[in-house]
């Protein structure tokens, strides 16, 4: 089912990126390490979104304060000493999908920029939140003394943790394709094209768009708990409405409604980021541009720049 | 219609490639601030002042060829520390100096240390550093944040003053900031008011404060929300009614927005523009005449912290694997500073005077920060119990 | 006469100040095709979306087999048995036409939080769906995306999904609009294989269609059933003439 | 808490809330007519506050300051709609979303490299410096009782245009079915042209109105962009008077919590209780307020009717 083009693209992508510990230890240059774990993991908040963003179609301008949350889920408990990476990467999942649960079931009453509205006033609300409790730092935040522990893994060893980061966004992609041709992801896209005929049809759409909801906040939480242990410091700026802007930039500069996508967004952003902010201080009046070049012309994003990539089910 | 995307993906092959090119023997400073966004200003301060310094030792500090790399936190923790990482990791600095906010401070600082670098911090006084988390490598040449509202305590609990409305930002530096000021000021306080972090209008705050009728008023209101605090405050009246206090709220930054609305404000801190000193003059005198406008204090002590490697380097005669001469060095703080002699603390933080400032019409017509009186003399933060070293 | 299948009672649907369903009191038997027809503007397709649920009536009882279903959503009357076709063609465009009719099948064919398997891959959709699209005469276009199709094709399509939810209760609104003579009639022979087979109710303006179509025919003016009857009967009828005809309107200049 | 110093509190309530209007009023239009989510809107208000302010600080006068700021203003908005957003208006949501978001951080660099990273000097001007007697007891600021008549002014004449003259029909017809108003003979690109640049020069005007009492730096128009949002959709999206209610409802819910949420929870909650959680609430108001309205009215108070 998968063409042949978009086949070798996939697979060049998955040798760069596994390929990549031994080259920057080759070059000596462990800093690529940290840049590209950095973007494996905003990678699968950017595919999280998409599932609800590019094939669901709900806009949600929240979808950071899942990061925050998953982020939380990591630094308290090692502050009250639980270090063990289980407890703390479950509980950063089910705490997101707790929260999503309950935003879902606000949000998806609304549609259009109500919805946009709606979700990025919930995510506000965790970001004034996370301020204002001093106990975890508030404003300041707070340092991750130890990395999760995870039995056999050392998140201590930057290629561990690398290949750990890579092992999850692999398995996110395997398990997105899964669900994407599933029944379950068939409603959610169907859902998007035209929701009156799946109504009229005999599906309640309202059920699945949560589920869809519940699930990427759930998955967004375990890139939370990833950012904090590639961070080693948790801040409730992880939240703010500005990074939700971050990762829709992502995925729409990726290419909306595929897997693969939002991570060549991930990475354009901010290998972007990394090298305009090297040359020059302003660097965002290039990024400025370049957006909305990318909204008028590329339409269907990077993603559709590349060959093979005609399946529009990526 | 090909064009543009090709463009798009060139940028992104570009990025990947660049890298950095190896030096022979230099000394490798690596400097984090913010440089873009609504906070830039302060980086602006900082980043002029490394410059002047580098000017005044002749594009050499230590006596080595030196290298400067800016890089820029956006005023977040997580972008600092990848700046960190970068400047540890791919150009490997000798020293990681600057930092503006506690939070990338935070966040910057630990990793700095443990990977056996200088962290030579030029603004943020966070207490963790300068108590639990001190560390040999570190080394701040600002001030522990408690310290400035201590000595407006002190100043206001000597002149007698009682009945004071305080207000401040609803995050973490607003409440140390008022934690501090407490230690030293025991009069009646009318009323503790956080606001919402970069609140714009004041109106309905300045109404509480016309209605609770104090004495007088104690504010922390840095950059952007202390130019609207106050001008609203002015603009309200009240300026005549009730003497303002502050800190970090009227100083060389908001000044320019602020413009005759500071006149009468009152401020403490361990340096201004005016302090009497040879090495303060030369430093206010050039600055004014490189840039065309006042330092500030974000200034003054990144110039410092350039003065600071400079001695520590000089004084193992360049040889930067010398850590422990290196760490001997700075602790005597043996360089001309702009705030005039001080000590180091056990902690690495400086023991210093703070006076009492007033902001007034200056001789070229400008408004302007005045020392009035000194507060404390060699005053010590209240944390460097906690520090581990001694 | 054995309970309606479907019984209307007092149904009223207000936009503002419009009356677009004035108190219709219908009964459609097991079976039975009802033709609908009145001029443009009559209420016809705002009935038919509170039929459907789409639209939920402001007054009134909707009974189906038995059961009041006046207040249930649109999903759950689909599941009772109640399908439709849209006025203006509602489709899945980027899906393939063999796709649109199996998500219908799949709406009726257990719950969809399958996470596995792909839906292209369930023998379970595919063949009904298949046998759907072979039943209105699309079987060679199954894998053209739905969007590609012509517009004649489209209404077809629409059926196919309507009766991939093996339906008791068929709402077709116009179905023939919008087509070519030969496509029409090729639809109609379509449509009167289902006689019998489903209870319809059709909304339509081709009156070939309706004459050759229905059981019996109900008139609707201005939101309200002015008359129902045998087709012969309502031909001759006065009132349904003059109100929908316009034969006798005198004409002054 | 004497009743004076609620009636005062009130008074900046509806301050505020014309404060916000201003600006939400251009947001609605545009988006009510054009179906176009601006978030570059803040960035207009930002430009319009800095040219007012940069002539204000030459000239000295605070009216040419105006003179100057709104044409320009109305000149640069049709500029980029011409050049960025005409396109973009069969295109859904998201995409405009993301193009303004790229536009913000256009005009934001471009304003920091023209006028530097410092805030401008601003001051009111000197001929409103002084106060007024609103109420027995009551002082208010001269030129925040001018912001209110200015806000006030511009909802009546937009309530005129929109609903009492022919381009105002031409506006609501085409916000409500475009294809069919372009198939009448109207010019329907240059109309939208004019929309966005009267949008624009709407922002401008919030922008100068709030130089001299706000900060006039790079990155200004986000800080209020949020609460304008929370306002047009909490009012009804593409309707002027739902902005201008939506604007006093959260003028007045902020204001009022700000002042008295931290006094009426310190008798519930007790005064330490209430010192910590009095702010955080305090600063999540309107966005509880926005989630309970969006709870019930899922389109905002007033719905503007679209096609």
């Amino acid at each position: 089912m998968i063409s042949r083009g978009r086949a070798v693209v996939l697979l060049a992508g998955f040798l760069v990126l596994a390929v990549v510990p031994a080259v920057a230890a080759m070059l000596n240059e462990p800093f690529y390490l940290d840049l590209f774990r950095r973007i494996m993991i905003f990678a699968i908040a950017a595919v999280s979104l998409d599932l609800i963003l590019g094939y669901g179609g709900m806009v949600s301008f929240g979808h950071a304060a899942y990061l925050g949350i998953g982020a939380y889920a990591v630094a308290v408990p090692a502050f009250y000493g639980i270090e063990s990476g289980l407890v703390q990467w479950t509980l950063a999942v089910l705490a997101s999908a707790a929260a999503a649960l309950v935003i879902g079931a606000v949000s998806l009453r609304t549609t259009g920029m109500s919805f946009i509205m709606i979700t990025l006033a919930f995510a506000q609300m965790f970001y004034y939140l996370g301020i204002s409790i001093n106990a975890w730092g508030g404003d300041d935040g707070m340092r991750l003394a130890r990395r999760s522990r995870l039995p056999a893994l050392d998140l201590a060893d930057a290629t561990v943790f690398y290949y750990v980061v890579l092992a999850i966004l692999v398995g996110l992609l395997w398990l997105g394709h899964r669900l994407v041709h599933a029944r379950f992801g068939a409603v959610i896209r169907a859902s998007r094209s035209n929701e009156t005929r799946m109504r009229a049809i005999g599906f309640s759409t309202f059920r699945y768009k949560l589920a869809a909801f519940v699930l990427a906040g759930a998955v967004c939480g375990l890139a939370g708990a990833l950012l904090t242990n590639q961070t080693d410091y948790l801040t409730p700026s992880y939240m703010h409405w500005t990074r939700s802007g971050e990762i829709m930039v992502m995925v729409i500069l990726g290419g909306m409604g595929t897997l693969v996508g939002p991570v060549l967004g991930a990475a354009a952003y901010l290998l972007l980021e990394d090298v305009l902010s090297a040359w020059t201080v302003h660097w965002q009046i290039v990024l400025g541009p370049l957006l909305v070049l990318v909204v008028l012309y590329a339409r269907r994003g990077l993603y559709g720049l590349l060959p093979g990539s005609a399946s529009r089910d990526g | 219609m090909r064009t543009p995307r090709i463009a798009v993906v060139l940028l992104l092959i570009a990025g990947c490639l660049a890298s950095q090119a190896r030096a022979a023997e230099t000394l490798k400073i690596g400097f984090i601030t913010t440089l873009s966004g609504p906070q830039g200003v302060i980086g602006k301060h900082m980043k002029d002042s490394v410059e002047l310094a580098l000017d005044h030792l002749g594009r050499k500090v230590g006596g080595l060829e030196t290298e400067v790399t800016y890089g820029d936190d956006q005023a977040k923790p997580d972008v600092g520390k990848q700046v960190a990482d970068e400047m540890l990791k791919k150009h490997r600095v000798n020293f990681v100096a600057g930092v503006i906010w506690s939070s990338v401070l935070l966040a910057v600082a630990p990793t700095v240390t443990a990977s056996g670098t200088f962290m030579i911090d030029t603004n943020a006084g966070a207490h963790e550093f300068a108590g639990k988390q001190c560390h040999e490598l570190f080394f701040a040449t600002s001030w522990q944040n408690d310290q400035t509202p201590e000595a407006m305590g002190k100043h206001m609990q000597d002149q007698g003053v009682t009945d004071v409305y305080v207000l401040a930002p609803n995050y973490a530096a607003g409440k140390d900031m008022v934690t501090g000021f407490k230690r030293f000021f025991k009069n009646r306080i009318v009323d503790e008011v956080y606001t919402k972090f970069g609140q714009q209008d004041y109106q309905a705050e300045i109404s509480q404060i016309r209605a609770a009728n104090p004495k007088a008023v104690f504010v922390f209101y840095p950059g952007g929300m202390g130019i609207q605090f106050v001008k609203q405050y002015v603009q309200a009246g009240l300026r005549e009614q009730y003497p303002l206090y502050s800190v970090y709220t009227v100083d060389e930054v908001t000044l320019p927005a602020l413009g005759d609305a500071a006149l009468g404000s009152w401020e403490t801190r361990y340096w201004s523009p005016d302090l009497k000193n040879e090495a303060n003059a030369k430093y206010v005198g050039d600055f004014r005449k490189k840039f065309g406008y006042t330092p500030s204090y974000y200034g003054a002590q990144s110039y410092d912290g350039i003065l600071l490697i400079d001695s520590a380097v000089r004084a193992v005669k360049g040889d930067l694997s010398n850590k422990k001469g290196m760490i001997a060095a700075m602790s005597r703080a043996d360089f001309r500073s702009t705030r005039g002699k001080f000590t180091y603390n056990t902690n690495h933080f400086p023991i210093q005077n703070f006076y009492l400032l007033k902001a007034v019409k200056g001789g070229s017509g400008e408004v302007e920060m005045q020392i009035q009186k000194t507060v404390f003399e060699n005053h010590k933060d209240a944390y460097y119990q906690e520090c581990p070293m001694k | 006469m054995a309970e309606p299948l479907l019984a209307v009672r007092g149904l009223c649907k207000r936009f503002g100040g419009l009356v677009a369903t004035d108190g219709v009191d219908l009964d459609v038997a097991e079976s039975e095709t009802l033709a609908l027809i009145g001029p443009n503007g009559a209420g016809k397709t705002t009935l038919i979306a509170q039929l459907s649920g789409e639209l939920r009536a402001d007054a009134g009882l909707i009974r189906f087999a038995g059961e009041d279903v006046t207040l249930l959503p649109a999903p759950a009357r689909s599941l009772r048995g109640i399908a439709r076709s849209f006025q203006i063609t509602s489709i899945f465009p980027e899906f393939s036409a063999l796709d649109n009719v199996a998500l219908a099948v799949q709406a009726h064919a257990g719950h969809s939080f399958r996470f596995w398997r792909p839906a292209a891959r369930e023998r379970g959709l595919r063949e009904p769906a298949r046998a759907a699209l072979e039943q209105v005469g699309l079987a060679a276009r199954a894998e053209v995306p739905a969007g590609a199709l012509a517009h004649g094709e489209q209404r077809q399509l629409e059926l196919a999904m309507a009766l991939a939810t093996r339906p008791r209760l068929l709402l077709l609104d116009e179905p023939v609009a919008g087509m070519g003579t030969d496509e029409s009639q090729r639809m109609v022979q379509l449509l009167r294989t289902l006689r019998g087979r489903h209870t319809i109710v059709l909304v339509e303006h081709d009156m070939d269609a309706v004459f050759a179509l229905a059981d019996r025919i109900s008139v609707m003016v201005y939101g309200r059933v002015i008359a129902t009857g045998a087709p012969g009967a309502i031909r001759e009828n006065a009132e349904v003439r003059r109100a929908y005809l316009g034969e006798e309107l005198p004409v002054r200049c | 808490m004497t009743a004076l110093l609620v009636a005062e509190q009130c008074l900046n309530g509806l301050q505020l809330g014309v404060m916000l209007f201003l600006m939400a009023a251009g947001l609605t239009l545009v988006f009510g007519i054009m179906n176009l989510v601006n978030l570059a809107h803040g960035s207009l208000y930002m430009v319009g506050a800095y040219l007012a302010t940069a002539v204000f600080n030459w000239s000295g006068s605070f009216l040419l300051g105006v003179l100057f700021a709104l044409p320009a203003t109305l000149a640069i908005g049709m500029l980029v709609e011409v050049i960025a957003l005409r396109r973009l208006y069969e295109r859904d949501h998201l995409d405009q979303v993301l193009a303004t978001f790229g536009l913000i951080l256009f005009f934001n660099e471009a304003v920091a490299i023209v006028w530097g990273r410092t805030a401008l000097f601003t001051r009111v001007p000197s001929a409103l410096t002084g106060h007024i007697m609103v109420l027995p007891g009551v002082s208010y600021p001269a030129y925040r009782a001018v912001i209110i008549l200015v806000g006030l002014a511009v909802a009546l004449v937009l309530y005129v245009l929109v609903s009492r003259t022919r381009l105002g029909m031409l506006i609501r017809a085409g916000a409500s079915n475009r294809t069919m108003v372009a198939a009448l003979g109207v010019n329907i690109r240059l109309l939208y042209t004019l929309v966005f640049g009267f949008g624009a020069a709407l922002a401008a005007l919030g922008g100068l109105m709030a130089g001299p009492i706000y900060n006039v730096q790079p990155g200004m128009g986000e800080e209020i962009l949020i609460q304008v949002l929370v306002v047009i959709v909490i009012g009804g999206i593409g309707s002027i008077r739902g902005a201008l209610v939506g604007a006093v409802v959260v003028g007045m819910v902020d204001t009022l919590g700000r002042a008295f949420l931290k006094p009426l929870l310190s008798t519930t909650l007790g005064p330490v209780a209430a010192q910590s959680a009095g702010p955080a609430l305090a600063s999540m108001l309107i966005y509880l307020l926005m989630a309970a309205v969006l709870f019930f009215r899922p389109r905002g108070l007033f719905p503007a009717v679209r096609s």
